[in-house]
């Protein structure tokens, strides 16, 4: 029972290493250290190729890490072998990014669903195929569907399809990376809406990934900001908004445009100058430096620490 | 760029020796000896001499250890059909025609295959493809030696147009190259068919017009080079295939070539012959290949500056 | 804007529509799966469809002709010696009299049995060396490449000569031959698309899922390499028929009086001049054969390649 | 509306696609019209047919598949884009009207070098020579905000990160200061911080050169930033056209209700609900008899199924094609949240 | 010697003298389907070889267009002792090397020892050992005793120009054998000079000929011109002559009829374009093609009335008509027709119709009765090996084709390359096969001492002591009829015996321009002689 005050998900430390050959070390992921409390949703975000998704992987265990320990219900997942590692596919579930590319294209959409269903024998024959629907009606689709390919159907409707795959064996726990990015706005509220409402009746906890802040501060009751495989940021959503301190995290919030004329019309930006860094070739210290306005030398140096700043504010900033 | 070069080479060595290898092995378990043909009325001790000299009495390992030791001095041995010559001295003879002939083959091909494949795919799904395609596929399905003899026969000896075969002058040239390319224009007209009608897809091609360049800018400048990219790549083999596929235009119009001496050294047990012309030609693979590899590399930048790409 | 009249009209068209189930979520297409897609698109291609007509024919015939025929293919018939087409003989005869539209459908059906094992065995070596060498990657990866690149350095015609003289020539040697070197482009090909295929977000979905490897290979990677594989095949086949007719010419074919469209070819090359006959009805079908692969395959690989797709 | 002060007047334009399925009807009949210095957004959902109206603006969609079955296109005031030929569209583009494309990655040539690219239509349209070309070139890049453009220029596309590559599109597009430049989603495949710096670009530049931008994104917080009117497409149709206040303040479709309730906004509470629009856009192989909205709007009447509405006009500026505007239609309440001023 | 599958020799029909020349370019294009192997007499084992070396260079004696010797570089006829074995010869006084220095009996005497030296790996020395110990010389096993035996050699230079030769044992036809090419002289200096490319290219060869190898381009071009430093220049009419090496006889019939060649060979049905024509030349050669069979591995094979029906169920008119095609004769015994009998006649005209006709009535009979007598109920599967030529693959077809009609009996084609077929059938591995034989000198002894027990080429293990008796009664035999008499009773018994069945005899088909004049197809040893053509 004391299980379940603890979080469900602790990171300590988790780094991610490609080996591209050639001597050539890729630094995905960094350092990464978070705790993910029961039945919350933890947004991550961070520019494109910040190594959000290797995050997520490395978690999911599609990735070995290179360092660092993923404890899921108090277990190492990197340690996780046979029976186990099978209860832990089925604890832990992910939803992709690509609606084109996440369904095998060769499937029905039912066998897709029924995937999971069928490696780890859940169901069989008629019951199977009544699991299958009830799924695709969770996710509001129609039993017909169950029969079409996924080539058939609108990216809106494959996200959901995706999703219900990962229901379909009822986890705890589910990876969302960047799963509405590829759809239209008005399709990206079905698909997140469906997400808070699965939450609530299962009682899942997330982790979001998403670039687009306005998306992950309205689904996430915390928020982690990553740049270049670092965490920089944690803390709530709210918190993150009404004052963001890493500079990068303020500058991030400037940017992000509001559907609004004339607020837009009054609003002054911090636009950030140059491109974020390559991964291959990363600043020395802190890796915002070179973009930073409020760059020190000291930032140079050393990569700073991440520090409790206020309760449940975490920043890994020379400034505080 | 060096490094990449000195590990393709590296790998070339390895690949050669374990060709060399090989050749020998099989060399050794080839029915026959090479003392056989012609050989009926040499006296035993002339024999034993014979196979003395050419090493044939000794321990395996120590013959191929020879056998390797030679290679590396870039000697391949005498030949046993052509006593007086050395296997390097008849390819030194022989190949120069038979490059001569792949090379301008080649150049057929490559003139005729890329208009095909640029004709057919700016024609896309209309007339102009189908017939492209279809004269291209024809190629492929009209062998060189049914198509040689017809090429002799009608425009050399009816017609009386070129010369029905020899390798004299600059008219002899033509009809065993234009045989020899059939085949090949087909090949590359169909990869560059793919290949254009893959870059007419990309964005940059609309960039490109949307500069207000002529289709012909267009075509010629951003579609083309880009979608030769690919068909480099396979002329590296197509070359190979095609030096030593000339054996059959070679016999059919009389060209002092090598290929003959592909089927003759294998029927008269020339071990030497065979085993040099293995060598030989996998080494010229090999080079073609690294050469194709760099060459695409110049003409690709994202591989020349070591990024992107694989 | 127009002014409606009519009151109860209005109150019709503009009450609210009671049946909302109409969420949109209906798809209004066919539900087509990629076979039939692809079928679909194929049909369109006049080229393909040509080509898969004569195709069937060619080797209903090729099944048929023997079994029906008055004649065989090897009994002699010396007082009928090379006469020219006929309704005795449609094809005319050859120099021992036999029946040359018999022998060719024989020759037909020798030569695609050659091709198809060709292909087959193509099929079992390639996609399995490929699937593997993609599927585990790293080291094991890498040793396969690099042995591949070694079986690519060697000239296929060298080896082939020799192989065929080392274990004599027939259909089995020349299939073995091809087997060696030929299963070399399937591979690659096959592991560039497993490469793509495995880093495919349903490929990841089905690992979180806890899927093993063979699950993966079986549902996941093998169906959606199909297509490419299948298109890869269609060129295989023609390729081994080709090659058996190259090597039936310099004089490595079946063994008489076996005759396949090589050796057929080959011979009636001979007789340009006299008996025409000979070398234009084999060459006919060779063409055909070639050439309807060839078609289909070109059109298959439009219809099952998921970039010409719109 | 004065028509001399119109840069470009689209008419009932319709283009179609022959597929081997059938017709694909991508845009079915669009008018609207640009002003002068003006920067007009199409906003509206995946495959509702905003590039095909913006590629026709340029005849840069091949021909066939697609064709214009009807309409007219007018720029400057003088000639009907639809009716010229191909020598005379080349003079235009480039030199009259430019256009960025969304992926910078795909959309620069692989193997050429930067500068050659941007040259190229200086030397076309400007007939100026290689070295004059290069200077200018270096100006653009100047201006578009790259620095030290003398080494860029020597450079291939791949060297080049996302944001630079879309300036480059940005400098192509600009190099022969064309009246019109079109952006097709020029920010999407961009980070949110590159895109706020090319957002900016945009807007200087629009300034500086005078030129106008149809500006096509489905980011309603791009719009709301960069544009002066907004048009929203739906199913190949435009269903509301206006200014942007108008747009954001007093929308009047259903479906830019929709739109703009679908988002969520920073500078709003997280615990509102998000109200998707349910189902998916119709298949323009068979699109609809009546509204084509009709089957996803909560609205819908039942002579929404039957016939398509015209526009209503609402102001001078404003006007939407809704039977909802209809004399006799009920009055609908536009929902909470959607339009008028918000309050931070 | 083992025929190669396709080079091999004859007589232009017309004189041997040249006609008056006329103005025409006394030039002439050959084609030549094969590249000749290495030019040099002591090495030289193939017609190609033998037919440029002969042009080039000149023995002490020339054949005619009747493969009769005339005086070569040789004043006159050779004078003979009484029991035969010393032939004594004057050289000319005007025969000279091309490069003016006078030709020596010496150089003939440095030509016959260094072909007898192993270490020169000469394969036709056992013609030059007949000379008085010349196998003593090939036998020597280091260079000392070489040395020592070379000096024993029965062969010295009296003179200058004066040679004498002691034979062995008489050889009837050694005046004819020294015509051959590997009885020509030899320049030691040059020899040494040249090393190892001696004979292998156009400035690496010297001779006493009437032409000189101007040119060699390998696998391509020889050419032959006139040496005006020959003896009988004045009668070479021919000032140069092109031999282009063109393989396929569809190219050199193209070739032939494009004027791009006056001399072509052609194959099979090529020659009835041609029938009636002046352009038809055929090439008679003393070359046969024969079935062996391995008498002692396959027992069925041991049966003679098996062998009998084997090769009477062959109908052998039918083959030369069918797969030859172009003038063969079908065989009427082992040694073919045009081969002297050594007393002066022709062999085959001698010993008359010896060879078993076509009978397939009788061939089934005694195939019947052969297998009683094996104790067989039929005939093993047995396989035909061949070369994996046309002609041979046509061949073996025809003959597989005729047991099978005339038997009943399927027997199984092996076509495999020519040295591994050679391979075989010395390691006596086979059940049967199908070969060609090639005369290395004018006499049918060429033929039939291959046959006795124990033969190096009595590959198939035919034996006979009877057989066996009349070859050694005739090798000692000085008295030519008796020898004859003794050689056409053997080939009887041999043919009887079927322990080899002859097909046919070869006859090679060329096409001669009608303005070509004197041009010489000899039967054997060369393709074609041209000391006496010219240009009309
Ligand atoms: N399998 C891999 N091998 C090598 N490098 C990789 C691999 N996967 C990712 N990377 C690199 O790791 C870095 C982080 O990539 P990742 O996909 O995690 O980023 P991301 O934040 O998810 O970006 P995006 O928003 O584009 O999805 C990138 O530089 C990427 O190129
Ligand atoms: N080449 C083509 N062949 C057939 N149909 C096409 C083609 N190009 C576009 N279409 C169709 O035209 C319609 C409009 O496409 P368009 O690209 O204009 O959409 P869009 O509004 O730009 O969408 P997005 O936001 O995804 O770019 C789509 O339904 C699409 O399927
Ligand atoms: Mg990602
Ligand atoms: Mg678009």
């Amino acid at each position: 029972m004391s299980k379940s005050n603890q979080p469900i998900l602790q990171i300590r430390n988790m780094k991610k290493h490609f080996n591209l050959g050639n001597g050539k070390i890729l630094k995905a992921v960094d350092n990464f250290s978070i705790e993910i409390n029961r039945g919350e949703t933890f947004g991550l975000v961070g520019e494109s190729g910040c190594g959000k998704s290797t995050a997520g992987r490395t978690i999911i265990k599609l990735y070995d890490a290179t360092e660092g320990e993923v404890i899921f219900d108090g277990e190492d997942v990197h340690k996780l072998k046979g029976k186990k590692l099978k209860d832990f596919n089925r604890n832990m579930q992910m939803v992709f990014q690509d609606p084109y590319a996440s369904l095998n294209p060769r499937m029905t959409v039912g066998n897709i669903i029924a995937e999971g269903i069928d490696i780890h024998g859940l169901y069989k024959g008629l019951k199977r195929k009544e699991r299958v629907m009830e799924l695709l009606r969770a996710v509001g689709l129609n039993d017909e569907h169950a029969n079409r390919f996924p080539h058939e159907f609108s990216g809106g409707q494959r996200q959901r399809i995706g999703i219900a795959r990962a229901l379909a064996i009822e986890p705890k726990f589910i990876i969302a990376d960047e799963p509405i990015s590829a759809l239209d706005v008005s399709v990206q509220a079905q698909v997140v809406n469906l997400f808070k409402r699965l939450q609530k009746e299962m009682g899942l906890t997330y982790l979001f990934i998403a670039h687009d802040l306005a998306m992950v501060k309205h689904i996430s009751d915390r928020i982690g900001v990553m740049y270049l495989g670092n965490l920089v940021e944690v803390t709530t959503s709210d918190a993150l908004y009404a004052k963001p301190l890493h500079p990068y995290t303020q500058s991030l919030l400037s940017a992000i445009p509001i559907p609004d004329p004339e607020i837009e019309r009054t609003r002054e930006r911090i636009i950030l100058q140059g491109d974020v860094p390559s991964p291959l070739n990363p600043p020395s210290g802190c890796p915002f430096r070179t973009r930073c306005p409020q760059a020190m030398p000291q930032c140079a140096e050393s990569m700073p620490p991440s520090k409790e700043v206020e309760p449940n504010h975490f920043v890994a900033c020379h400034l505080y | 760029m060096v490094k990449f070069i000195l590990r393709r080479f590296l790998y070339a060595l390895i690949t050669l020796w374990l060709i060399a290898s090989f050749t020998f092995v099989l060399m050794k378990n080839l029915p026959g000896n090479p003392l056989g043909e012609g050989a009926e009325k040499i006296p035993k001790a002339t024999k034993e001499m014979l196979m003395k000299q050419y090493g044939l009495d000794k321990p395996l390992w120590e013959q191929y250890l020879t056998f390797m030791n030679n290679i590396i001095h870039g000697d391949l041995g005498a030949s046993f059909q052509f006593p007086a010559h050395k296997v390097t001295d008849i390819i030194k003879q022989a190949f120069p025609s038979s490059l001569e002939l792949g090379l301008i083959s080649i150049a057929i091909a490559i003139v005729a295959g890329l208009t095909l494949g640029i004709i057919a795919s700016l024609k896309h799904n209309k007339a102009g493809d189908y017939t492209a395609m279809f004269i291209a596929i024809l190629g492929v399905s009209i062998p060189s030696f049914v198509l040689g003899p017809l090429l002799s026969y009608y425009i050399g000896v009816k017609w009386g147009i070129l010369p029905a075969g020899l390798w004299k002058g600059p008219s002899y040239r033509i009809l065993p190259s234009i045989a020899l390319s059939f085949g090949t224009i087909a090949i590359l007209a169909r990869l560059m068919r793919t290949s254009m009608l893959d870059v007419l897809n990309q964005d940059y091609i609309k960039t490109a017009k949307s500069k207000g360049l002529s289709n012909f800018t267009v075509v010629v400048k951003h579609t083309i080079r880009n979608a030769i990219l690919p068909v480099i790549t396979i002329i590296g083999p197509i070359f190979v295939n095609v030096i030593t596929g000339t054996l059959v235009v070679e016999q059919i119009f009389g060209v002092p070539g090598l290929g003959k001496h592909f089927v003759s050294s294998v029927s008269s047990n020339d071990y030497t012959m065979i085993s040099g012309l293995t060598i030989f030609y996998s080494s010229i693979l090999i080079l073609v290949i690294f050469i194709t590899d760099v060459v695409y590399g110049f003409v690709d930048p994202r591989i020349r500056l070591g990024k992107g790409g694989k | 804007m127009q002014t409606p009249n009519n009151a109860t009209e209005n109150n019709y068209k503009f009450a609210p529509v009671s049946n909302k189930s109409l969420t949109g979520e209906k798809i209004v297409r066919p539900s087509l799966n990629y076979w039939q897609d692809a079928w679909r698109r194929l049909k369109k291609n006049r080229l393909a469809m040509a080509g898969l007509i004569i195709l069937v024919a060619l080797i209903v015939l090729a099944i048929i002709v023997p079994f029906v025929s008055s004649y065989d293919y090897q009994t002699q018939n010396l007082k009928v010696k090379n006469v020219s087409p006929s309704g005795e003989h449609w094809f005319g005869t050859d120099d021992f009299g036999r029946d040359v539209w018999t022998r060719v459908w024989w020759g037909t059906r020798i030569s695609l049995f050659i091709g198809i094992v060709a292909a087959l065995i193509d099929l079992v070596i390639g996609v399995l060396y490929g699937g593997i060498s993609a599927y585990y990657g790293g080291k094991v990866d890498e040793v396969m490449q690099r042995t591949i690149e070694i079986v690519y350095a060697i000239p296929f015609l060298l080896i082939a000569i020799l192989l065929i003289m080392v274990i004599g020539s027939g259909v089995s040697s020349i299939i073995l031959a091809m087997a060696i070197t030929g299963w070399v482009p399937m591979a690659r090909l096959v592991r560039g698309q497993m490469l793509t295929l495995k880093e495919q977000e349903f490929v990841l979905a089905s690992r979180t899922l806890g899927a093993s490897p063979m699950r993966i290979i079986m549902r996941s990677l093998i169906p959606n390499a199909l297509g490419i594989i299948i298109v890869q095949i269609t060129f295989v086949v023609p390729a081994a028929i080709f090659t058996e007719a190259f090597l039936s010419f310099i004089g490595l074919g079946v063994k008489p009086p076996l005759a396949s469209l090589g050796n057929l070819l080959s011979d009636g090359a001979n007789y340009i001049r006299l008996y025409p006959h000979r070398l234009i009805f084999p060459t006919i079908i060779f063409s055909l054969i070639l050439l309807s692969f060839n078609l289909l395959g070109d059109g298959l690989r439009d219809a099952l390649d998921p970039k010409m797709r719109k | 509306m004065s028509t001399n002060n119109n840069l470009l007047e689209v008419k009932d334009l319709r283009v179609s696609f022959r597929t081997y399925a059938g017709e694909v009807q991508a845009v079915r009949g669009v008018s609207f019209s640009l002003k002068k210095g003006e920067v007009l957004a199409i906003v509206g959902e995946s495959g509702c047919g905003k590039s095909v109206t913006a590629q026709t603006l340029m005849r840069l969609i091949p021909t066939p598949p697609s064709y214009i079955k009807s309409g007219s296109i007018m720029f400057d005031g003088k000639m009907d884009i639809t009716k010229l030929s191909n020598k005379q569209m080349e003079k235009i583009r480039g030199s009259e009207m430019g256009m960025i494309f969304q992926d910078p990655m795909t959309s620069l040539n692989p193997t050429m070098k930067v500068g050659d690219q941007i040259t190229e239509g200086l030397i076309k349209h400007e007939g100026l020579n290689k070295k004059a070309a290069t200077e200018k070139a270096i100006e653009i890049l100047k201006l578009v905000g790259i620095n030290s453009p003398e080494g860029r220029i020597h450079q291939y596309p791949h060297e080049l990160s996302g944001g630079m590559r879309q300036r480059v599109m940005i400098a192509i597009a600009l190099a022969c200061s064309p009246k019109l430049l079109i952006a097709d989603e020029p920010t999407t495949a961009l980070d949110v911080t590159i895109q706020a710096q090319i957002i900016d670009l945009m807007k200087t530049i629009s300034v500086k050169t005078d030129s106008s931008i149809i500006l096509i994104t489905h980011d309603l917080g791009v719009v709301a930033d960069m544009a002066q009117r907004v048009v929203v497409m739906y199913a190949g149709k435009i269903i509301e056209q206006g200014t942007v206040d108008e747009i954001f303040y007093e929308p009047q479709h259903p479906y830019t209700w929709g739109l703009l309730r679908s988002v969520p906004r920073l500078d709003t509470n997280s615990n509102e609900e998000l109200v998707p629009i349910p189902g998916t856009p119709p298949d323009l192989f068979a699109p609809p008899k009546g509204c084509a909205f009709a089957a996803r709007c909560p609205y819908a009447m039942n002579h929404c199924l039957e016939e398509d509405p015209e526009h209503t006009s609402l102001s001078e500026t404003h006007s939407a094609a809704c039977w909802l505007l209809h004399p006799d239609a009920p009055k609908v309440e536009r929902p909470v949240g959607v339009g008028g001023h918000q309050h931070v | 010697k083992k025929e190669e599958p396709t080079a091999s020799p004859t007589g232009d029909t017309k004189g041997t003298t040249a006609p008056a020349a006329s103005n025409k370019p006394q030039e002439i294009k050959i084609n030549f389907t094969a590249e000749p192997p290495v030019m040099d007499s002591s090495k030289a084992t193939a017609n190609a070889a033998f037919t440029f070396i002969s042009a080039f260079n000149e023995g002490l004696y020339r054949s005619d267009k009747d493969g009769k010797a005339t005086p070569g570089l040789a004043k006159d006829f050779p004078k003979i002792s009484a029991d035969g074995l010393t032939y004594t010869i004057d050289i000319r006084d005007n025969a000279n090397w091309s490069d003016g220095q006078p030709v020596k009996a010496q150089d003939f005497v440095y030509s016959f020892k260094r072909t007898l030296d192993p270490a020169t790996k000469g394969q036709y020395s056992f013609v030059v050992a007949w000379i008085k110990g010349g196998e003593a010389v090939t036998k020597a096993k280091t260079p000392e005793e070489v040395k020592k035996a070379q000096d024993a050699l029965g062969v010295k230079a009296i003179s200058d120009k004066q040679l004498e030769i002691k034979l062995e044992k008489p050889v009837t036809f050694f005046t004819q054998m020294l015509a051959f090419g590997t009885f020509l002289p030899q320049r030691e200096d040059f020899v040494t000079k040249a090393g190892d490319k001696y004979g292998a290219e156009a400035d690496k060869v010297i001779g006493a000929g009437p032409f000189i190898l101007s040119k060699w381009d390998h696998g391509q071009t020889l050419e032959l011109v006139k040496n005006d430093k020959y003896w009988d220049a004045a009668n070479v009419k021919l000032t140069k002559a092109t031999v282009n090496i063109v393989k396929d006889t569809n190219t050199g019939l193209n070739l032939y009829e494009t004027d791009a060649a006056d001399l072509a060979e052609i194959n099979r049905d090529q020659l009835k374009l041609y029938a009636g024509k002046p352009d038809n030349l055929p090439k008679p050669e003393l070359t046969n093609s024969y079935l062996m069979y391995q008498t002692k591995k396959v027992p069925a094979l041991a049966n003679k009335k098996i062998r009998q029906a084997l090769g009477m169920a062959i109908d052998r008119q039918a083959y030369v008509d069918t797969v030859l095609a172009n003038g063969s004769v079908a065989s009427t015994g082992l040694v073919p027709g045009g081969t002297s009998d050594g007393a002066g006649g022709d062999f085959r005209k001698s010993a008359g119709e010896t060879q078993p006709k076509f009978d397939a009535a009788k061939a089934k009979q005694l195939l019947a009765e052969g297998l009683k007598e094996a104790g067989l109920t039929a005939l093993p599967k047995m396989k035909v090996n061949a070369d994996d030529t046309e002609t041979a693959k046509k061949s073996l077809e025809f003959i597989l084709a005729q047991w099978k009609q005339n038997l009943g009996y399927d027997a199984e084609a092996n076509p495999v390359p020519h040295a591994l077929r050679i391979e075989l059938s010395s390691k006596h591995d086979f059940d049967i096969v199908l070969s060609l034989w090639g005369a290395d000198y004018n006499d049918p002894m060429t033929f039939l001492d291959m046959w006795v027990t124990g033969g190096e080429f009595d590959e198939g293990d035919y034996s006979n002591p009877q057989y066996d008796t009349l070859i050694k009664q005739a090798q000692t035999e000085v008295d030519p009829s008796k020898r004859a008499k003794a050689m056409i009773e053997a080939e009887k018994i041999l043919m009887d015996d079927q322990g080899v069945a002859p097909l046919y005899f070869r006859t090679r088909a060329y096409l001669k321009k009608p303005s070509v004049n004197g041009l010489i197809l000899p039967s054997f040893g060369q393709e074609w002689e041209l000391k006496w053509t010219s240009i009309k």
